[in-house]
């Protein structure tokens, strides 16, 4: 029985974590119709600013995420101005090949600043547990699985309570209604990528807290991005944070009871069915479904 | 045949109206210039050294992957995401079939299309009712899904440790082709495909895709079936990219499900077919002979930095040629106006 | 009209033509010169972009030791080493394109990639073109069964990384644990290592409670973690590469899993990067290696395997780990047989190599017959200290095992 | 006498709560114009999309020459002879006007051979629809009357038997009516049926045999033109006051 809990407990754990990785990339593609497969370099990027930070003054990375934010927010906003821009209006998988591209880049950028070596942030107190019986809940992931949950909560009042939030919604419902009432679209995409790639910031400083990290591990992120946005619906945070959790219950739950090289095919098979049953995903709303397509 | 360039349209009056084709090469000197470019690759490898008759074999081969990704992405407007599994499923029944059932490549190379074919038709039912990014995903999904059965099926697929086709030393089934026979063999496969993609732009099938393409309800107004059209599409591109991983398979000798599915091979024929003009014939043969042997160029010339400038060539080339190389100089060709600015005003906000 | 058109398409032909192949490189033999050029393709970047930069610098420091001490004695001439380097981004394909392309070059003999999955790749196109190669980062006992007769593996095969650990831990362990877990990742290299543990726990009578895998290059393992929790084996045995055997310890202490007796894993303790990243929890843990500066044996170009690890500290400013030394090893083994043979005959130099029964800084290199340097043992070290101490076997012993190891 | 060109049966449609379109029974003979009025959204396009099979009905039954369609997917209705235009015009974009009506010849019920003789056949409704030598144009660049004839030179492509013209007259102007009048009846006396949705009642009055007019989805009446237009619901509901004050002064005529 104690094996159940504790594969609960660490994939509701672990979902919190996934939610947090993947909410960003949920947003900018529910709003703005655009795939980004360079959100998981967004999300290492994130590891290396915290891990350097802790490595050169010391910082914890629970302060250091903060940080990680901010410069990813101020990079995602570059990056859009300077690339995703040109070619939003394009047919779809434009802006996949052109975050293909991207990614491309920042991957072996990364290898060339950082090596391709597998890092971690060490902290004293992150291996540490509390024991609840047999039950063992690890500080660090504890931690992060709250911060996690606290932002994802934060990014759905913003959106829903802030002017800036509610522009952010209807530009993604109709880009061109949204311009005639005086919504600069440009700049609110602009924003909305910053704050997705501030969001991945924040979840690889956690990500690399409680795990290991390499340039090499951001494609996985990307790919788990995917599943978790659509079993949540995209654009939808809510549903981001229920596709998170849902995929680190499936992941830990399969890895218990199925053998453990069958967990990434659960996965996937989970995707696949909920794309074909219901497109608008298990939270999604159809009127995102509707969105009149300029 | 009366032309009249200075109207500033060249009439391709002698070739079928259709489609606007890439006005140089329509019609009777297309012909020609596929002819002449198919007899010098047929006489090339005489004097090639082995490694390049490999790099041109590989080249051949993502002719042929890009052309099937043209079939339902750039045709049927269907833009897939998981070609790979055709090509993983193909590379492993024959694998399968050489390595356990001690059959010969030539049994176990239809073998491998039937599977493609078979495959596509069964994920094509459901998948192809999804639209845009849904579709791309799902196809994705089931990719690399595909991958992860693959490598839980020890017994039969060898699993994680690969699976060996027994081409060299005494128990090979098929003497092993060398790089001059996967040269030509790839080279036949890259023109199949590219038959089949010339065949598809003239027939009433292709037609039928492009109007899906534009708009699918209007297309079933006019009475396209248009199920049974993109699952059409969808089987012909499987056939081509289960060959293709047929072939890549007995090539390598050993494979691997990481490799055989990786989501590089979907990313770089899509590169390839969109970069080149999806929709068009000669599209995906010139992006994926241009950017293969760029890749090539620039993996031995800047070792550390050719992965960087190649993610660069890509972000430039999808901001500056959205619309992909043929169509830029098809419609400059039309208007006398090449300019890569009016792209970039076109699709920036 | 037409002929404007037919122009432009005879400008593309060319364009094509150019690109497609511009002449055959100039085909250089073996020999340029006073030099003798070999080949290696490595994982530059990519997933393995780390070992392959390791494996590098093994052979640059076997070159340079070789040409200082004046290069390398075939018949009566001395020879220089030149060793081109390409990089394969960690495919296997783009491997055995690449030693393809070697062949062409005139480089016939072609020193290994990082990794079992490459070196089997490589492995078939030298066999294809007769060239030769001498490897040291592909264990899998898998790539010798196929009857090649042109490919030398210098270091221990995979069988021996998790046997060497029981042996040393049934031989010194006190109290001797009585029960074990394997963890395995799923690839080949992990599973052949995993089945050869399997056999030497049988043998030394440690009975093997479970054996649990997980999705190569996993972070996450705590699945297979919880499944062993409740064995409460005396000793965890990881099957792994570095980014998995990291997680494991990390995991192991978040969920609890103490074994009574400790922690073994391949590949990941003797590497820097395993004490740098899980700090003093990695403290204890068992890992087996291919050599260790207290290796018995000495050659004449690198001497002792001390001399060798002074060496590498001159060259690079750090301590060499096994991943250096097996690489050295490998170019070592190939200048020996140059020498051996008295020819730059690649068929004459193959029988050589094949021939060969050596000491070196690396151990004993004696070549079975399928190509495998089955007779050198492995050696286990244990994290003590923050660094990696030998500890078995016992002649090369630096201090005692420490068992059980959390105590 | 044979089965009626249309025929519907209690056909209704309902979105969640909103009831587009109820309890619709209509049959048109061969040969005869239906016109369709209505104020807006009283379900004119909903009809048509239940009869094309754009639109799964939720209840009732649709019916072409006696056989029975209801539910059936668009193309397969295409196949059975009924061919559509719509209101927002569906160009296909990226191909040639002339290859946008060869499509129709090619897909249509007695298809072309080949790719040759379709655009033959497409070239003659350019002719018929007044398009002629536009074929080479993208569609992109038609002006808004010739974008609708090209949505009306699609449809013909087909060679139907049943014609549903949705808002085929919207945005012409006065000029322009005439002609694509005059084309609405050559195609009946070549005895074609034709169903009309138009809110320009000019147009209806001058060219339907019978009148349909719906209202919040319901149909409000049937009949002659020149009756249905003095109904005293109709004019309450969508002809408007002024519309019946200048029709009692003048002669009422079409």
């Amino acid at each position: 029985m104690t094996e159940f809990l504790q594969s609960t407990v660490y994939g509701l754990l672990q979902g919190g974590l996934l939610a947090l990785v993947a909410v960003g990339f949920s947003l900018v593609w529910g709003v703005m119709n655009v795939v980004n497969l360079a959100h998981g370099t967004f999300v290492v990027l994130g590891s290396y600013v915290a891990w350097q930070l802790n490595k050169s003054a010391g910082v914890d990375p629970f302060l250091g995420m903060f940080a990680a934010a901010a410069c990813l927010f101020v990079a995602g906003y570059a990056v859009h101005m300077l690339l995703i821009n040109q070619v939003i209006k394009a047919p779809i998988w434009m802006t996949l090949l052109l975050t293909f591209g991207l990614e491309l880049v920042l991957i072996n950028a990364m290898v060339l600043l950082f090596s391709g070596d597998f890092r971690s942030i060490n902290t004293g107190w992150a291996g540490d547990a509390i024991a609840l019986g047999d039950v063992r809940i690890p500080y660090g992931r504890l931690a992060g699985f709250l911060v996690a949950v606290g932002l994802t909560l934060a990014l759905v009042a913003f959106m829903s309570r802030t002017r800036l939030g509610l522009a952010i919604k209807a530009t993604g419902m109709d880009r061109d209604a949204a311009r005639l009432m005086g919504i600069r679209a440009r700049r609110v995409y602009a924003t909305t990528f910053a704050i997705a790639a501030a969001m991945a910031g924040a979840a690889g400083a956690i990500v690399g807290t409680v795990g290991t990290f390499s340039p090499a591990s951001a494609p996985a992120f990307t790919l788990q991005s995917f599943v978790i946005a659509v079993l949540g619906g995209l654009g939808n945070m809510w549903g981001a944070l229920a596709g998170g959790l849902v995929l680190g219950l499936v992941q830990s739950w399969g890895g218990q009871y199925l053998s453990g090289t069958l967990v990434t095919a659960v996965a996937f098979g989970v995707l696949v069915a909920v794309l074909i049953v219901r497109p608008a995903g298990l939270l999604g709303k159809p009127y995102y479904e509707a969105r009149v397509e300029t | 045949m009366a032309t009249d360039p200075q109207a500033g349209k060249p009439a391709s009056a002698e070739g079928p109206g259709g489609a606007r084709r890439l006005g140089f090469l329509s019609g009777r000197a297309g012909w020609v210039a596929a002819a002449v470019a198919l007899l010098f690759f047929i006489a090339l490898p005489v004097q090639l050294y082995g490694s390049q008759q490999r790099t041109l074999a590989a080249a051949f081969m993502f002719v042929a992957l890009a052309q099937g990704w043209n079939l339902i992405g750039g045709f049927a407007g269907y833009p897939s995401f998981g070609n790979v599994v055709f090509f993983g499923l193909g590379g492993y029944t024959t694998a399968i079939l050489m390595a356990k059932a001690g059959a010969s490549f030539y049994v176990a190379l239809p073998a491998a299309a039937l599977v493609g074919l078979g495959f596509a038709a069964l994920m094509g039912v459901p998948v192809l009712r999804l639209r845009g990014h849904y579709f791309a995903i799902a196809t994705l999904g089931v990719a690399e899904g595909m991958r992860e059965v693959v490598l839980n099926l020890d017994g039969l697929t060898g699993g994680g440790s690969g699976l060996t086709v027994p081409a060299v030393g005494s128990e090979a089934t098929t003497s092993y082709p060398g790089n001059a026979g996967f040269y030509y063999m790839f080279l036949a496969l890259a023109v199949l495909a590219t038959a089949v993609v010339l065949w598809v732009s003239r027939s009433r099938f292709g037609y039928g895709l492009r109007a899906i393409n534009q708009d699918e309800d209007a297309a079933a107004a006019m009475g396209i079936d248009t199920t049974r059209a993109k699952i059409g599409a969808f089987a012909l591109a499987g056939v081509i990219t289960s060959l293709a991983g047929a072939m890549y398979a007995f090539q390598q000798i050993t494979i691997y499900p990481v490799r055989l599915f990786d989501v590089q091979f979907t990313l770089l024929m899509v590169v390839m077919a969109v970069i080149g003009g999806s929709g068009t014939v000669v599209g995906p043969v010139l992006g994926a002979l241009g950017l293969l042997f760029l890749s090539e160029y620039l993996r031995d010339n800047l070792t550390d930095y050719h992965t960087i400038v190649f993610g660069v060539i890509i972000v430039v080339a999808v901001i500056l040629l959205p619309q992909g190389l043929v169509r830029f100089v098809r419609d400059g060709w039309r208007t006398r106006r090449f300019s890569l600015l009016d792209n970039v005003r076109a699709y920036r906000l | 009209m037409s002929c404007h058109r037919l122009t432009t398409t005879g400008v593309a032909l060319c364009a094509l033509a150019f690109t497609a192949g511009c002449g055959k490189e100039e085909s250089g033999g073996v020999v340029k010169g006073d030099t003798i050029k070999l080949g290696a393709a490595l994982s530059l970047t990519g997933q393995l972009a780390r070992e392959g930069q390791l494996t590098k610098e093994g052979y640059e420091l076997c070159a340079s030791r070789i040409n200082e001490k004046g290069g390398v004695k075939v018949g009566d001439k001395r020879y220089k080493i030149a060793i081109t380097y390409r990089d394969d981004k960690s495919e296997p394909d783009t491997a055995g394109q690449l030693v393809d392309r070697f062949n062409d070059e005139g480089i016939k003999l072609v020193l290994g990639p990082y990794g079992s999955s490459s070196t089997e790749a490589a492995a078939a196109v030298i066999e294809k073109n007769k060239q030769v190669m001498v490897e040291g980062a592909g264990a899998d006992d898998k790539i010798f069964e196929k009857g090649y007769t042109q490919t030398f593996a210098v270091l221990s095969p995979a069988t021996q990384y998790a046997a060497s650990m029981v042996k040393a831990v049934a031989e010194l362990a006190k109290p001797k644990p009585k029960t074990v877990v394997f963890l395995t990742a799923d690839d080949g290299f992990s599973k052949t290592v995993t089945e050869g543990g399997e056999a030497e726990a049988k043998k030394q009578g440690i009975k093997v409670l479970a054996t649990e895998s997980f999705p190569e290059g996993a972070t996450d393992v705590s699945s297979a973690l919880t499944k062993v929790r409740g064995k409460n084996a005396d000793l965890v045995l990881g099957s792994v590469h570095l980014e998995e055997g990291i997680a494991i310890i990390k995991q192991s202490g978040e969920l609890g899993v103490k074994p009574a007796g400790g922690f073994g894993e391949t590949v990941a303790p003797p590497t820097p990067d395993f004490v740098k990243t899980l700090g003093d929890s990695a403290e204890g843990v068992l890992g087996s290696t291919q050599w260790v500066p207290q290796v018995k044996g000495e050659d004449k170009y690198f001497g002792t395997a001390a001399d060798y690890a002074k060496a590498y500290e001159a060259k690079y400013g750090r301590d060499p780990e096994y991943h250096n030394a097996e690489a050295t090893a490998a170019c070592l083994a190939l200048a020996l047989g140059l020498e051996k043979a008295g020819s730059t005959d690649t068929q004459k130099v193959r029988d050589s190599v094949a021939g060969l029964d050596e000491e070196t800084f690396f151990g004993s290199i004696d070549f079975n017959e399928q190509g495998e340097n089955e007779t050198k043992p492995m050696s286990v070290i244990q994290i003590q200290g923050g660094k990696p101490v030998t500890v078995w076997p016992t002649e090369q012993a630096e201090s005692e095992l420490r068992w059980p190891a959390a105590g | 006498m044979s089965a009626p060109a249309l025929e519907t049966r209690g056909l209704s449609r309902r979105f969640g709560g909103l009831e587009a379109l109820s309890d619709v029974s209509l049959s048109v003979e061969p040969g005869t114009v239906l016109g369709i009025i209505g104020p807006n959204g009283a379900g004119k396009s909903t009809l048509i999309n239940l009869v094309t099979g754009h639109l799964k009905p939720s209840s009732g039954s649709v019916c072409v020459d006696g056989r029975e369609v209801t539910g059936q997917r668009p193309w397969v209705i295409a196949r059975a002879g009924v061919a559509r235009t719509f209101q927002i015009v569906k160009p296909f974009r990226e191909l040639t006007v002339r290859d946008n009506v060869a499509i129709g010849a090619m897909y249509g019920p007695d298809r072309a051979g080949s790719v040759k003789d379709a655009q033959r056949r497409a070239d003659e409704v350019l002719e018929r629809v007044g398009l002629a030598g536009r074929g080479e144009v993208p569609p992109g660049e038609l002006g808004v009357a010739d974008a609708r004839r090209l949505e009306l030179a699609k449809a013909l492509a087909l060679g139907p038997r049943l014609l549903l013209l949705d808002e085929v007259m919207a945005g012409l102007r006065g000029s322009e009516i005439e002609p694509a009048l005059e084309l609405i009846r050559s195609l009946r006396d070549e005895g074609m049926t034709i169903v009309a949705v138009e809110h320009i009642v000019k147009v209806i009055l001058s060219v339907s045999d019978e009148v349909l007019v719906l209202h919040e989805g319901r149909e409000l009446t049937h009949g002659k033109p020149a009756e249905v237009v003095k109904d005293e619901r109709v004019i309450e509901a969508y002809l408007g006051q002024r519309y019946a004050k200048r029709m009692a002064g003048g002669n009422g005529d079409a």
